[in-house]
């Protein structure tokens, strides 16, 4: 019945295999953090333990076993014990249906690392700073990348010569070690602009606009940290797909029925562009570990840091809360370019629809 | 504008001489392409030949003889890798070579010369409808006078004139069948009535039917008068029989035999027009006991120099003295050779 | 030979070689010459560059020159290791996902998102904390192999399934010809070329995984790479001391080593594909 | 391509979040005031860092580890009884006039000029709730006092002036026996105001319901300061200006109008901020403190060691396992570590040169000392007298055929001694640098001894349960009235002895199993005496014979001093910090204990 309908079957064929890649990808990040040695209450009572008697600490532990859903409880509240008095583990099958079922609810649950603190109050706390980074960087880098790759495509010669090897050069450049460069360049050899942090240390966000002009002169460095090397990775890629369509004959036949040059550009840009949307988002996957190090070097607020210390503080509701949200970001992406290019690109509708 | 689209001719000045002056000229034409090494490699040397208003000429040799290179050089706008070494190219009289790109592209392309390309199938650019494909053609010629809906309008008219199916308009190139892209192809490269028309190998890859409902449409565009004048590129010498008034015979980079029709299909000359209607597989009358025979050996390489005869290398009745003097195109009878022996 | 003959008429290429076998040979030849010592304190810390010490000395007081030499040769070898397996990782699901297309590529194709969705760096942490002696240099370099291989798959995907309506495809299927005789005979052979310049890209991004990866902190205990160079520099000070010698050096080496790689594969992309061409 | 179109969804995007960056700042009571921006004037505000890493949880006292500055010995929002100051080794009066210690019960006597920021005033129910609380919930953080403590009781007395006062007696628990550690209480437990917390119990009868409870909205506190805003981004603390304490200071204010603390990501950005002058007073570990002097970047010493050294890095020994059992082994491994370098280069000369034993040879400790002892029982750095200990042990060591690289070691049955590894965090960059140079030296004395860097998590996980060959450690590095006892009780007490694999907090090494051959009962007895001692001869004699044992058994190895905490500040900004011209204070971060003191007397830097 779907054969009618191409578009439709393209758009629910794929929107069926993301749904499965959500699902799995719900159950690894469920289950890979608790495969790690380490327990989590074991990490808080290594921390509050100490100075405590033994019945203390027991008790204490077993509070926070059962405030994080971790042991067996009766109807009653209860702890289920063993017969030797030990509590009862609770199965990782059950602490999983307990995660989906909240999960459902909107509640991510409480950071082990944080408590009392939500994990969603956490995400949504720094992820505006990830965001606020990272998204216009990225795009941003996206878009002048592309336009300069397919410059130096379509007009080749010193422009080319010069601007490509540079654009390689940038590639082949980490992004954190030329931020390093750019901090110690421009923040401590050269005072003009500061090292730390998203904006002035006496100011509390407002809708002001010293707070504004402040936010946006911290931004500037890690911006062109990323942007700069972002913007010529992404000008290599379009560069070699505009070459590609320079090449084939449709551009051959358009220049000899004598259409204007404007509208042969645009015919290379928009087709070489449509690959390039994957590469976005991709790159938009990668954000926030690519926040991380950008958030050390400049300790710049957002949710890198929280994400490295909830792993290495085997913090589950943390890591459940930041991968699920990485992971739902990026299959959003992705999918979207899926059916953006699906529409874009009738080659790839018509190719689906015949299967 | 509306002429141009509604396929009446416009009556021109130049036409009322149209004997005197051929409407194609080509004069001691050399092309080469340039390697990324900076090596020139020639791809046609010293072509020459002119045609009547309303003349067909046929242009026939092996892959890589060059006759693509020829006709890409024919029109004025050189894409890299190739690049003119000498020579000149007119249409009516007036040269399109060292022209600036903007004003060959205004002036010339589509509307003096128009190409019709091989593969139709890479030549529309795939995500685009058919209609906005050939909409970029008129509006790159018009100065942006005419409105999108009224260019639209004025394809679907013409579509109705030459006898297509307008539906494909709205559609994506993957969306129709081979023949008719080569049709569609066919339809937009003659779009502005040009003067003259380069189809090279326009039936290649085609079934022997969409290959006949093509040049079918040809000849219709041609009754009509939407163009008259026309160069037919084919590695099928005996195609040309039914389409060409003359034929042209080119071998690495050179004309080696021209004539009319009837001479170059029934009585070649030269020997490697010779083999050339000897390896076709066809059943042209007179040539029925005679078995398909394959050319020994390869063409040369270009990128050396060569200095006797370019086919002596695999010519089947090589003399002595071939593979040291340039051969010359020479008139024997009413047609042209590049043989001394022919006779 | 044609190909190698046209390569070494193009002056990027010598240009890449040249660079590349000048950080081979930082790594391989100058230890012949320079006695490398990463244990010992031979100084103060961040000693500038001297006679003695061509380099200076890091926060320990060790020879950076010694750290920058055996950190190179730690980073050539996670380079090339990740890049070994994720290149055979993901050439061989992209065939095979391009070449028999349905269900097959759209499970690979999922495995492939999965492994794009999921932090590199989670997978990371969550492998080595299980491990109990810790992070060594080639576990680094097994998890940055088993976790990059997705974009190889993706581009020798987009080229199997392009050729394999090819004629000499279509041929061997019709003479009965199996599935992995297909793969590994005429697509494999045919994308040879195509998989050698992938193994050159993902070599380079490999080294620079590992530098990011150690950036973290998360990089090997065992060993000094330029990640942890890096790592260390940073977390050191050497920024505001001024201690320039302590980076810059190492950045130098990670741009070259990557840079180099690059060109490489640049400049024989502009070769076997002839588009690229002038 | 419209441009145009492109862009219009972008701007709105980006001004959503700036929305979303500026409406999930937390809003707090006090922050209307300054809701503009740039409200803390630079000379009224400072700034001090290093006691809040990530984003603020909690500011609820009843949580184990509530942020900067309710969990801690920070004394700006809630307040302690007493503080302790490690110059004079007096405790120092505070919600607590003054103190009276017998062997059996230690009586305070409550300052009735106490008021908490409500108006009510702080009274000895509010005390006894606080310490009480965890007797009705066992998992209240303030249970560990019921370790030393045995009950308290309450009645009034008549002051000097002739005013009544209430007063509390705690009586020492009586097994335990230890007056030092109630003493420490009273400078460790942040009093709560009964008559907010226990309206909240009762209602909800359920702990970890109010440790849910931010307690960030107009706290009930009694300290100079009080919560005023906090983001992921820095935690702003606003001077009370009605603070009872101002009568201890002659009826001044602090001088800080706001303390602003800045939450970095990274060591070094402390450390940088410090130089610019963004930052005023920081306790984290800045190497090389000597190059950043020309910054303004002081600290209590002007040259070595910089810090006023309070405590000890050492290497915990794994005692159950083969060869490290072996007191000679142990011995060994002290006599082969080369101290010097981990003070000069690990620990860019932070420490004076170390002594044997447990015991500082200065300050509160120096009374305990002995040189005597130290050079008769103690081993130091000496390569060649390792090596000897080892061959008279019966070890061999199996060097390379250049005899630089160490191969492996042999015991003296034959059998190969397997590698040991020194457990570390990675990433501690001084912790790093001190495990591998004493890996170095040991090495070349013939141990096969490697570094084992892990993660953090790891690291504290295995902490307890002693699942490790060694492992580098600070012991109790706070200075309180019972050093140098805790100590020696963290590094020897058999108390609560446990198997490897349990949990133990104290002596992970698990030296001295009680019950098996060997147990050297007088250990314990003399950690649990020594508390209850008042004669102070007989106290240097219990010490000296404790640190006697320690050094013949070396079940530890200590590395270096180390201060209380890393006292480094600017100048650029504010003046008058407390150092070693001019010990006003003792060298603490304004926050803590008597150090408090400090911000009365701190100035705007005249420029």
């Amino acid at each position: 019945m779907l054969k009618r309908y191409p578009t439709l079957r393209y758009i629910l064929s794929k929107a069926g295999w993301y749904f499965l890649t959500f699902i799995a990808a719900v159950i690894i990040n469920f289950f890979l953090p608790r495969m790690g040695a380490s327990n989590p209450v074991d990490i808080i009572m290594a921390k509050v333990g100490a100075g405590l008697d033994t019945q203390a600490a027991i008790e204490k532990e077993e509070s926070y076993l059962k405030e994080f859903g971790l042991v067996e409880v009766d109807k009653d509240g209860n702890i289920i014990r063993d017969e030797s008095g030990k509590p009862v583990q609770a199965s990782s099958f059950k602490q999983f249906i307990r995660y989906v079922t909240m999960s459902l609810q909107g509640d991510f649950g409480t950071s082990f690392l944080n408590y009392p603190k939500k994990v969603s109050e956490i995400i949504l706390g720094a992820i505006p700073w990830t965001i606020a980074l990272q998204l216009p960087t990225i795009v941003l880098g996206w878009i002048i990348g592309n336009v300069l790759g397919a410059l130096a495509a379509y007009r080749r010669g010193i422009f080319d010569k010069f601007f490509f090897p540079l654009a390689l050069l940038g590639n082949a450049m980490p992004f954190f070690a030329f931020g390093m460069l750019l901090v110690w360049l421009f923040a401590i050899q050269m005072h003009l602009f500061p090292a730390i942090g998203g904006y002035a240390g006496d100011l509390i966000p407002s809708f002001s606009w010293t707070f504004i002009s402040s936010a946006i002169y911290h931004f500037i460095l890690p911006f062109l940290s990323i942007f700069l090397l972002s913007a010529g990775g992404q000008a290599i890629g379009m560069r070699s797909m505009c070459i590609y369509e320079l090449g084939t004959d449709y551009i051959k036949y358009a220049k000899w029925l004598g259409v204007k040059e404007h509208k042969i550009i645009f015919y290379m840009f928009r087709n070489a562009m449509l690959p390039q949307l994957t590469g976005l988002a991709l790159s938009l996957g990668g954000m926030v570990g690519g926040a991380l190090i950008t958030e050390m070097i400049f300790s710049y607020p957002g949710l890198g840091m929280s994400v490295l210390t909830a792993i290495q503080g085997n913090d589950y509701p943390l890591i459940q809360g930041c991968t699920l949200l990485v992971t739902i970001c990026v299959l959003i992406a992705n999918f979207s370019v899926d059916i953006a290019i699906g529409f874009l690109d009738p080659r790839v509708r018509a190719g689906q629809g015949a299967k | 504008m509306s002429e141009v689209l509604t396929g009446v001719k416009q009556p021109e000045v130049e036409t009322m001489q149209a004997d005197s002056t051929p409407i194609f000229e080509v004069k001691d034409l050399h092309l080469h392409y340039l390697t990324r090494f900076g090596d020139k490699i020639p791809a046609v040397s010293g072509v020459s030949f002119s045609m009547k208003q309303g003349e067909i000429l046929g242009i026939a040799g092996e892959s890589g003889c060059g006759k693509s290179t020829l006709v890409n050089g024919c029109m004025g706008l050189f894409i890299p890798p190739l690049y003119p070494t000498s020579g000149d190219v007119r249409v009516k009289g007036e040269s399109i070579m060292n022209r600036t790109p903007k004003d060959i592209r205004k002036n010339v392309l589509g509307r003096k010369v128009a190409m019709i390309p091989q593969g139709a199938f890479n030549s529309l650019n795939p995500t685009r409808k058919i209609k906005d494909i050939a909409a970029d053609v008129i509006e790159s010629h018009d100065d942006g006078m005419v409105s999108k809906k009224e260019i639209y309008e004025r394809l679907r008219e013409r579509f109705h004139i030459i006898g297509m199916d307008d539906s494909i308009l709205n559609s994506y190139p993957i969306q129709i069948t081979a023949g008719m892209r080569q049709r569609t192809v066919i339809a937009i490269s003659t779009l502005l009535n040009p003067q003259m028309v380069i189809a090279d190998e326009p039936t290649s890859a085609l079934d022997v039917t969409t290959q006949k409902a093509v040049i079918r449409m040809i000849f219709d565009l041609l009754e009509k008068q939407i163009f008259s004048s026309m160069i037919f590129i084919t590695h099928e010498l005996p195609l040309l029989r039914h389409v060409a008034d003359r034929i042209a015979v080119m071998y690495a980079g050179e004309f080696v035999e021209v004539g009319t029709t009837e001479q170059l299909i029934f009585d070649p000359r030269q020997p490697y027009t010779k083999a050339l209607m000897g390896s076709m597989l066809s059943a042209e009358p007179g040539q029925k006991q005679k078995k398909p025979v394959a050319i020994e050996g390869a063409p040369p390489n270009l990128a050396k120099p060569i200095t006797g005869c370019r086919f002596a290398e695999r010519c089947p009745v090589v003399q002595k003295d071939c593979k040291l003097n340039k051969q010359e195109l020479r008139v024997v009878g009413e047609r042209l050779v590049r043989c001394d022996y022919a006779k | 030979m044609k190909i190698l003959k046209n390569l070494l008429k193009t002056p990027f290429f010598i240009f890449g070689v040249v660079l590349l076998v000048g950080t081979l040979s930082f790594a391989y030849i100058l230890p012949l010459f320079y006695h490398v010592d990463i244990k010992t304190c031979v100084g103060a810390p961040y000693m500038p560059p001297s006679a003695e010490h061509w380099l200076g000395t890091d926060h320990m007081g060790v020879d950076m020159l010694s750290l920058l030499i055996s950190g190179l040769q730690s980073s050539l070898y996670v380079g090339l290791l990740a890049g070994i397996i994720a290149t055979i990782t993901g050439t061989f699901l992209g065939l095979y996902a391009g070449f028999r297309g349905g269900w097959q590529d759209n499970t690979i194709n999922m495995v492939t998102n999965l492994f794009i969705v999921i932090p590199q760096l989670v997978l990371l942490i969550l492998i080595s904390s299980s491990m109990k002696e810790g992070r060594s240099l080639t576990l680094i370099a097994v998890i940055i192999g088993l976790t990059t291989w997705t974009w190889t798959t993706r581009a020798v995907r987009a080229q199997a399934a392009s050729i394999k309506s090819r004629d000499h495809i279509s041929l061997a299927k019709v003479n009965g010809a199996s599935t992995i005789t297909i793969l590994f005979k005429h697509i494999l052979m045919y994308l040879m070329s195509y998989v050698f310049m992938v193994f050159i890209m993902q070599t380079a991004s490999g080294i620079l995984s590992e530098s990011a990866i150690s950036m973290i902190g998360l990089g090997p205990f065992d060993t000094v790479s330029l990640g942890t160079i890096l790592n260390q520099a940073q977390r050191n000070e050497a920024l505001t001391d001024g201690a320039w010698w302590a980076f810059l050096p190492a950045v130098v080496l990670i741009a070259a080593i990557a840079f180099a790689l690059y060109v490489i594969n640049q400049s024989m992309e502009g070769v076997f594909n002839p588009r690229l061409r002038k | 391509m419209n441009i145009k179109a492109l862009l219009r969804p972008q701007t709105l995007l980006a001004g959503a979040l700036l929305c979303g960056l500026i409406s999930c700042q937390n809003k707090t009571g006090g922050s209307k005031d300054n809701a503009g921006a740039g409200g803390f004037p630079r000379k009224e505000t400072l700034y001090m860092a290093g006691f809040q890493w990530g984003e603020p949880n909690t500011f609820n006292p009843l949580c184990d580890w509530p942020a900067f500055p309710v969990g801690g010995n920070y004394n700006l929002m809630y307040e302690p009884l007493m503080a302790f100051n490690s110059l004079t080794g007096q405790m120092e009066g505070l919600l607590a006039k003054s103190y009276v210690k017998t062997d059996t019960v230690i009586s305070i006597i409550m300052d009735s000029r106490a008021k908490w920021s409500d108006g009510t005033p702080v009274t000895a129910a509010d005390v006894k709730y606080t310490f009480e609380v965890s007797k009705e919930y066992p998992a209240a953080p303030t249970n560990y006092v019921w370790n030393h403590i045995g009950k308290i009781t309450q009645d009034t007395v008549t002051d000097a002036d002739g005013s009544k006062a209430e007063r509390l007696n705690f009586y020492v628990h009586k097994e335990r026996k230890n007056p030092l550690c109630v003493l420490d209480y009273f400078t460790t437990v942040r009093i709560i105001p009964r008559h907010y917390f226990k309206t909240l119990l009762d209602s909800l009868k359920d702990l970890s319901a109010i440790q849910k409870l931010k307690i960030d909205q107009n706290p009930v506190v009694s300290g100079p300061y009080t919560l005023d805003t906090y983001s992921g981004e820095k935690i702003v603390l606003k001077r009370r200006d009605d603070y009872w304490g101002k009568v201890l200071f002659q009826d001044r204010l602090p001088n800080p109008k706001y303390i602003i603390h800045p939450i970095y990501k990274s060591n070094e950005a402390f450390s940088l901020s410090l130089q610019q002058g963004t930052l005023d007073i920081s306790s984290t570990f800045i190497p090389r403190i000597w190059v950043k002097q020309k910054e303004g970047v002081r600290t209590w010493y002007p040259k070595e060691p910089y810090f006023v050294p309070a405590a000890m890095s050492m290497l915990m020994i794994n005692c159950t396992k083969a060869p490290l059992n072996d007191k000679n082994f142990r011995r060994a491994m002290a006599s082969a570590i080369n101290y010097k370098e981990i003070q000069n280069i690990a620990f860019s000369m932070y420490s004076p040169d170390l002594e044997p034993g447990l015991i500082l040879p200065f300050g509160m400790e120096k009374n305990y000392y002995s040189k005597e002892d130290a050079d008769k029982y103690g081993v130091r750095f000496n390569i060649e007298n390792a090596k000897k200990i080892l061959k008279d042990a019966g070890y061999t060591s199996v060097f390379s055929s250049d005899g630089k690289t160490l191969e492996y070691m042999k015991n003296a049955k034959g059998e190969k001694v397997p590698t040991l590894f020194i457990k570390s965090p990675a990433g501690w960059t001084d912790w790093e640098a001190m495990v591998s140079t004493a890996v170095k030296s040991m090495r070349e004395a013939g141990i096969d001894i490697r570094e084992g860097f892990v993660d953090a998590s790891v690291y504290f996980n295995s902490l307890p349960t002693g699942d490790w060959d060694l492992l580098l450690h600070a012991p109790v590095p706070e200075v309180t009235p019972s050093q140098p006892w805790r100590r020696f009780e963290a590094v020897l007490s058999s108390r609560n002895w446990k198997p490897i694999g349990e949990k133990m907090n104290e002596n992970q090494g698990r030296f001295n199993q009680p019950g098996v051959k060997g147990y050297n009962a007088k250990i314990d007895s003399l950690l649990r005496v020594i508390p209850s001692i008042s004669d102070e001869a007989k106290k240097v004699e219990a010490y000296r014979a404790l640190n006697v044992i320690f050094m013949e058994e070396q079940p530890t190895l200590p590395l270096v001093y180390r201060p209380e905490q890393f006292y480094e500040f600017s100048v650029k900004n504010w003046e008058n910090f407390p150092n070693e011209q001019n010990p006003y204070t003792p060298p603490q971060i304004p926050c803590f204990g008597v150090g408090i003191k400090a911000l009365w007397e701190i100035k705007p830097t005249a420029k």
